[in-house]
């Protein structure tokens, strides 16, 4: 895999980070590089969040930020609203979906999170469920990315967010244009 | 040295409204007009217009303190419809 | 005491609304307490803390205030400059120091030294008990056993009582408030502003992603503070009295459990019952300071 | 073994492997992590250390002065605002020789309030005797971390690890973990007797009042003992091997670019870019400013010298520029860009090495 | 308080004769206690100050104390520091801070920050009134209308007081001490080294050149100051007690004149009579306070 | 009318005579007596200022930020760890473009504790963006004080006069002051609202968070606007004329040497001794080195350039010489001396030049 | 670093007896063995040898607090013969 | 008059940089130029103290420290004891010439002093009476040095100064080896 920019789009709480974190971990337990990087600069909950994702097989060398990621994965249908969402594939946490004139893949991660009741401060906590649909996008095995949420979170919290990933994972659907 | 000098303007951090998970609706007939959800909004985001107030959704984050502060229960905290 | 009542607040903003703060930030509802209190008077120095980014971004400023961004330890210092300058041009003003807690651990012997000339200004420490905006690390001020980044098993020191300390320090005005209730804040801070040389506030502000309660819950937990006698509000403006508001908590009796303020709160989750009799303990012990100064001063 | 870690948690990771003694430091964006981490370590007991949640950054480093002086091995961290407020701090220390470590997470000075990364602050240092090296990712933060300690201890100097704010510091990257034997091996406990101890019973008096010439000759052995940490760098005897600078397909160049932190990783994929045009370019990483890499500069014989950093000292333009200029033997060109945080990417500097080779290019990359 | 006799103190010098400090000096003569109480258990941490110098030049100290030199605004930094080492590698012994009152000017952040740390120390701030090591500037401490030579027509502010603030502090022991009373002095060194955490005592040290008297009644005005009720000597060991030298001036008529404490010294020369009945105003006011305190402490 | 002065009380007499309205200043030998004098002049009522007992110098510069942005001409005095404890709040006001102006009696930093004049504390200003003027004796002490708060007012930039510690500021010299209505004629009121004013009813919000662009065009306008200072120096209209640079038996000189400070004076006896002697040897004296006088140096068309200086950059060296090695056309020699206020007399300065015409002098003066 | 370092030495500042104006007499006769002369003694030049004091001429700088101490009038002061 | 360089040896507390400074006022009267150089460091009461003093009629370019001055003034016999005094001019507070091997001038300033009760803390304070004799020796007028008197002093002290300054420069007395 030659190097893959991925950008996390979220609101402030919902964990866009930790989800950059994971997949990095499953990249790294994949075989190859990565880097996860946080929005730089203070974020206050409920703003808009940008992380980012890179992956490569071959040590990854810049730390500017991404530009022109080739995946997009939004957290929430409603950044559609005050973000731009430009790039091939898009992931977005919905019933539906929701865009046009690239490859769309949709999960219903709010759903996922709020039925294993994977709630903070009356937000759903849609990362981990996020983070499946990614990886199964990314071709990255469950096993990996398992592997790096229990990596993340221990106890009970680990057996749901992993929960919340495989149901994503194995529920994520691809619509084309 | 301009670029170093901000003056005062409404949404310094764009249309906070969107923040919100929950909305506070307003009950005009319960209300006893008592102020203190004006009061303690923290976010200033609640009006006075003759005596009867008025969220600026705009802005309003959703806090739920206005709820939470007023006695007559005239403000009631609504999940937003999409997260 | 001059009672306020909110009918006759002016309805003007000094704190705008769609600025950064969190949901239910007991910074932002001080801030506009300011306002409603002093309004055009005032003209903030702040240095670093969350209310540097609650000040806005770019062009664009929060504050209907003037507001001039500090270095961290330097507030009241600047305080002492600015203030010069208004006596000297003619300008009515007050110099008022918006500063966090962490603002008056680094910058303490800035807020004494300021004190001990009796400069013209205002200081207000809104207290939110540990450096939010750098991510819940313990202060000086964090409260025994609170769990915070640097404290993860809970402070292990006592709350720095800084109204006490600037009492001593023989400021001009010294006061304790809270933003559960603001119209207390707002009459001192319209006394603080009719008395001359160093006036001192200590806001008691409980913040929601700090201390881990929901953001509709910062009045009430400030409100509990004061109820179970934790936080005392009292004001010295050359005589020392316990303010109305926690006079009935002088009666051990009167006051809410204690259990109640601390259970609401996260980085409070992992206290025995052991601890909380302890805390028990240094309420009584400081209420009977309290009384004691009353009685003195 | 392989881990993703933030540069910080890298450096955190660095500093428990190393077993230091004492830590106090105090919390200023993006230095922040760093001490959480260790303070979450001290207390879950990970690493047998005291842990000072100190009132200010000059008592950090007074803290640490006192500890160090007491014998022990210790270490601090901190960022702009922060450093210049351990300003004298920072040269107490490196006056008292003493081989305290400390990582320094580079960020812009304010006003206006930026908390993005520029190396101005690291370089506010270059004349205190500190030993300052500047790391590209989290890799190097963590082995730069450790050598620090084994340099620092060898030749009496404090040392100071660089790492980009939110670049290095916030990215989590892949990071290579070696065992803690490995490092034991490494990294002996520290000689509590030198270069001076402070202990009951042992009256001595350090850091009075002594004659001129004694102040004028401190600084003199302390340049001349600067000499030779190219040598303890070389021969540490690290798992990996490290030098002052990295070559960055060097041996042919043309046009050399000198650089130095996070950003150097994408001016070395611009320059694989140029390399595929047939341009001879390549670079000299800076991978410490002091002691300063003169020989290697002086050394380069190429057509010309792109110096490429993240500062000013105004009034008299790039720093960096400045001191290769008074070394190298081929003409200099300086370049000033991403100050205060601007971010500079591969494409800036394929653009920025092009104006380079054709004589295109000004002062500030705006 | 257990009673020093003189002749049972140590013989053994810890301050060596021949050193730099002027003729009477009040710093020597508390240094010289310090090693009578606590000889061979203490190192010295010492900030820039008049002290600096006495410690000696090249290579000749003039302590038997191991002795650290500190910037300014360190020194109690330094000490926790400094003590966490002694503690780690199984030393015996007390960081000392001995600091001047500029000391605590300039490193009151660092002072405050130490003692609510609870840090193991014991800092001393011996207070001449003045920055004398600069040449007798005014500093926190220095006495109401006193000149100096950056308030050469008297200082406008009230001395700073720092014991009562260090108390608030909530330090583990702290106590006020004077260069006239030397075993009083040390026996409070001694009840400090056996208590645990943040010791502080505040040494009232009257300074020959920089207050303007002759340097035979260094000791004399110094007890002047207690007599006259001025300088009142108490200690707090969880226990709030005025110190039986004190005690009697508690009753005002038992107090010596104020003018023969204040008449001896030139930097007084120019007080009016309604100066010095403001003074005396103000010390009967402390005493109500200190006695207030004593009743709840 | 000529008076005997020390350097600090010419600077306390210029201050006064600038009509400066805000004085803050703590206490540190050797500038001691600056601020003494002028809380003497304010309290005696001969200036009418405000001057503010502060309890430090990271204090003193904050109180005189805050004064004048709030439009007063302010002013403050420091030294060596006085300046260290202040340095965060030097680049604060450098970066805020406020016009102060400061007293910079040089001293060694310790430890060990040493008080005599080394020239290491002005230069760690030398990247903030203030400009640094460093006088040869009380007569320019003075004037340049005067000169810095017309140019520090025109061009929105702080200044720094430096003077020797004891050899200028303790040293009581002739003085020729001028009429106070000649230094009214050449320095008017300072405008009040440049380049901002922060006063009660005028809602601006003055150094928050930007974008990241924005700090780095600060930077750039700061180090673009500096440029122009020289200009500003030389067309001051001062009652005498001034310049970046004097130049002493410099139109045929073979050999130069540049320095700055007080010794300069025992420096250009010694270069009278060896002219007569027939060596062809002048010096250009730095009398400001931010802005660096670049040009003026490229100029210099001659056998070799030495470079003398009180101060060494760890692990570079000779902080003054690189800086003239970045630009000369012609040889550099550098050589560190007289560091920890090392006394280095006429005798010396014959000596050292003539090792430096024969090319056997080495780097350090010890 | 050596340099840095200083030892316990008596006369750190010389024979600091050559500041003297006054010099310190002591009449053994007239002493009741208080020893307050040597404990206010701030540079510590007076040695108690057998109960009796001796003060160190090399280093008593003649600050004249030992003879207003001594209630015995023990202690006088005379002015050094050549100033 | 070439350059010119004199060193004045004083206990701290006589006075020694304020005669160098009165000196420097008198040759500024006297239309020289001068510096007045005070021990450069930390003084305390009692010690020995070097002051310097250099007068030329062209600018005073240097600013080191004098290393061998033609003049040295010593304000007290019993600084012999401790400091070596070697120049070709010894101007010295003494009763008698007690030195050789160069030229002496000696006042008795101490008695002028005390006579004139200028005591400080039982020191007599002999600066102004040593500057009267060092005027007459380098050649300036008794006004000049009054005048530089006046300008240091205020009131009766100016007054006695001034009488104590023109006794010295009266009585000092010349003895050559
Ligand atoms: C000298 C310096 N050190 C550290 C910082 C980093 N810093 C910025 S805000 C902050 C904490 C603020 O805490 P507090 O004053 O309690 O205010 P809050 O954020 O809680 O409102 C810190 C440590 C800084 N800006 N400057
Ligand atoms: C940062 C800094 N500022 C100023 C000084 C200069 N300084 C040295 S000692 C001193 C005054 C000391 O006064 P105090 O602490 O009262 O002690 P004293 O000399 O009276 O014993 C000052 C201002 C310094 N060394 N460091
Ligand atoms: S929910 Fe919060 S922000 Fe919204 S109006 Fe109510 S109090 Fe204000
Ligand atoms: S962290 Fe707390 S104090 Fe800071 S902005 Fe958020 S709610 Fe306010
Ligand atoms: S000035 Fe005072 S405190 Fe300082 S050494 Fe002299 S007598 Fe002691
Ligand atoms: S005169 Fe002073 S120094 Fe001499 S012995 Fe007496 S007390 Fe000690």
């Amino acid at each position: 895999m030659a190097l893959l920019e991925v950008m996390i789009l979220s609101f402030g709480g919902q964990g866009g980070v930790t989800a950059a974190r994971i997949l990095a971990i499953t990249a790294l337990n994949e075989g190859k590089f990565a880097q996860a990087i946080p929005q730089f600069g203070a974020e206050r909950r409920g703003a808009l969040v940008r992380s980012f994702l890179r992956i490569s097989d071959k040590p990854i060398r810049r730390h500017s930020s991404v530009k022109n990621p080739e995946i997009v994965a939004v957290f929430s249908e409603k950044i559609l609203k005050i973000a731009e969402v430009k790039a091939n594939t898009v992931i977005i946490n919905s019933k539906q979906p929701v865009l046009e004139n690239c490859k769309v893949f949709y999960v219903d991660a709010s759903s996922i999170a709020l039925e294993l009741n994977l709630i903070s401060a009356g937000w759903p906590i849609v990362n981990t469920a996020m983070s499946g649909a990614m990886a199964k996008v990314l071709g990255f095995s469950f096993g990996s990315l398992k592997d790096a949420i229990e990596q993340t979170f221990s106890g009970k919290l680990a057996d749901l967010n992993v929960q919340a990933a495989k149901r994503a994972y194995e529920e994520v659907k691809e619509w084309s244009a | 040295m301009e670029c170093m000098i901000a003056k005062p303007s409404k949404g310094s951090a764009g249309k906070t409204g969107l923040w919100r998970t929950f909305k506070p609706i307003y009950d005009e007939s319960k209300c006893n007009n008592c102020l203190l959800c004006w009061l303690y909004c923290p976010e200033n985001a609640i009006d006075v217009l003759n005596g009867k107030i008025s969220i600026d959704y705009d802005y309003c984050k959703g806090c739920g303190i206005c709820a939470k502060i007023c006695a007559k229960k005239a403000i009631e905290m609504v999940r937003e419809e999409e997260v | 005491m001059v009672v306020v009542r909110i009918k006759d607040l002016p309805k003007e903003k000094f704190l705008l609304p769609g600025n950064t703060s969190c949901q239910g930030c007991p910074h932002a509802l001080g801030l506009k307490a300011l306002g409603m209190a002093l309004g055009d008077d005032v003209v903030l120095i702040v240095p670093a803390g969350c209310t540097t980014i609650i000040a806005g971004s770019r062009d664009k400023s929060a504050f209907k205030f003037p507001c001039l961004h500090v270095p961290f330890a330097s507030a009241p210092a600047v305080a002492t400059g600015l203030g010069s300058a208004f006596k000297r041009l003619g300008k009515k003003g007050i110099p008022v120091v918006w500063m966090g807690d962490g603002g008056s651990d680094i910058g303490f012997a800035t807020l004494s030294g300021a004190c001990v000339r009796k400069d013209d200004m205002i200081v207000i420490v809104s207290d939110n008990e540990a450096y939010m905006n750098t991510g819940i690390q313990t202060s000086g001020t964090t409260f025994w056993k609170a769990k915070t980044t640097t404290s993860p098993m809970g402070k292990r020191e006592e709350k720095k009582d800084l109204a006490l300390i600037m009492l001593m320090h023989k400021a001009d005005y010294v006061a304790t408030a809270s933003v559960g209730y603001v119209q207390d804040f707002i009459s001192k801070l319209r006394k603080a502003s009719e008395i001359d040389g160093f006036r001192f506030i200590h806001l008691h502000s409980p913040c929601p992603p700090g201390w881990g309660f929901d953001s509709s819950e910062t009045v009430e937990i400030a409100r509990l503070a004061v109820k179970c006698g934790a936080w005392i509000l009292w004001e010295f403006d050359g005589k020392f009295k316990i303010s109305p508001i926690s006079k009935p908590y002088a009666d051990k009796a009167k006051r809410a459990p204690l259990t109640e303020y601390l259970r609401k709160q996260r980085r409070f989750r992992h206290l025995s019952d052991e601890d909380i009799a302890e805390i028990e303990r240094r309420i009584d012990e400081q209420w009977k300071v309290i009384l004691a100064l009353e009685s003195v001063f | 073994m392989k881990k993703v870690l933030t540069g910080n948690y890298a450096v955190a990771e660095a500093v428990k492997m190393a077993k230091a003694e004492f830590i106090a430091a105090y919390p200023i964006t993006p230095q922040t992590t760093i001490v959480e981490r260790l303070a979450e370590m001290v207390e879950k007991g990970e690493l047998n250390a005291e842990f000072v949640r100190v009132e200010s950054e000059h008592s950090a480093l007074a803290a640490v002065y006192g500890a160090s002086a007491g014998g022990l091995r210790a270490f601090t961290a901190t960022s702009s605002h922060g450093l210049l407020y351990m300003y004298e701090m920072c040269w107490w220390v490196a006056n008292s020789r003493l081989p305290v470590v400390m990582a320094l997470v580079t960020r812009t000075i304010g006003p206006p309030w930026n908390i993005h990364t520029d190396h101005t602050d690291l370089l506010t240092l270059r004349d205190s005797g500190w030993i300052l090296a500047m790391s590209e990712n989290a890799q190097e933060a963590f082995d730069l971390t450790l050598i620090g300690f084994k340099v620092a201890e060898q030749i009496d100097l404090p040392f100071a690890v660089g790492l980009d704010g939110f670049q290095v510091s916030h990215t989590a990257e892949v990071v290579d973990i070696p065992e803690q034997s490995e490092i034991d091996r490494f990294l002996p406990e520290r000689r509590r007797d030198k270069p001076f101890v402070i202990e009951p019973g042992n009256p001595i008096t350090v850091g009075g009042l002594t004659a001129n010439e004694c102040a004028m000759m401190l600084r003199h052995d302390m340049n001349k003992d600067m000499e030779k940490v190219g040598d303890l760098v070389r021969n540490a005897g690290y798992i990996r091997d490290y030098d002052l600078v990295e070559r960055y397909r060097l041996d042919d160049a043309e046009y050399v670019v000198i650089m130095m932190g996070a950003w150097c990783g994408d001016a070395k994929e611009a320059i694989d870019i140029l390399r595929n045009d047939g341009v001879q370019i390549g670079m000299l990483r800076l991978r410490f400013v002091r002691p300063f890499p003169a020989e290697e500069i002086a050394k380069l014989d190429c057509r010309k010298i792109l110096v490429v950093e993240r500062d000013c000292s105004i009034g008299k333009g790039g720093i960096i520029a400045t001191e290769v200029k008074s070394v190298a033997s081929s003409p200099v060109q300086s370049v000033m860009a991403g100050l205060g945080g601007v971010d500079v990417g591969v494409e800036d500097f394929v653009s920025m090495f092009r104006g380079f080779v054709k004589g295109e290019l000004g002062e500030w990359w705006l």
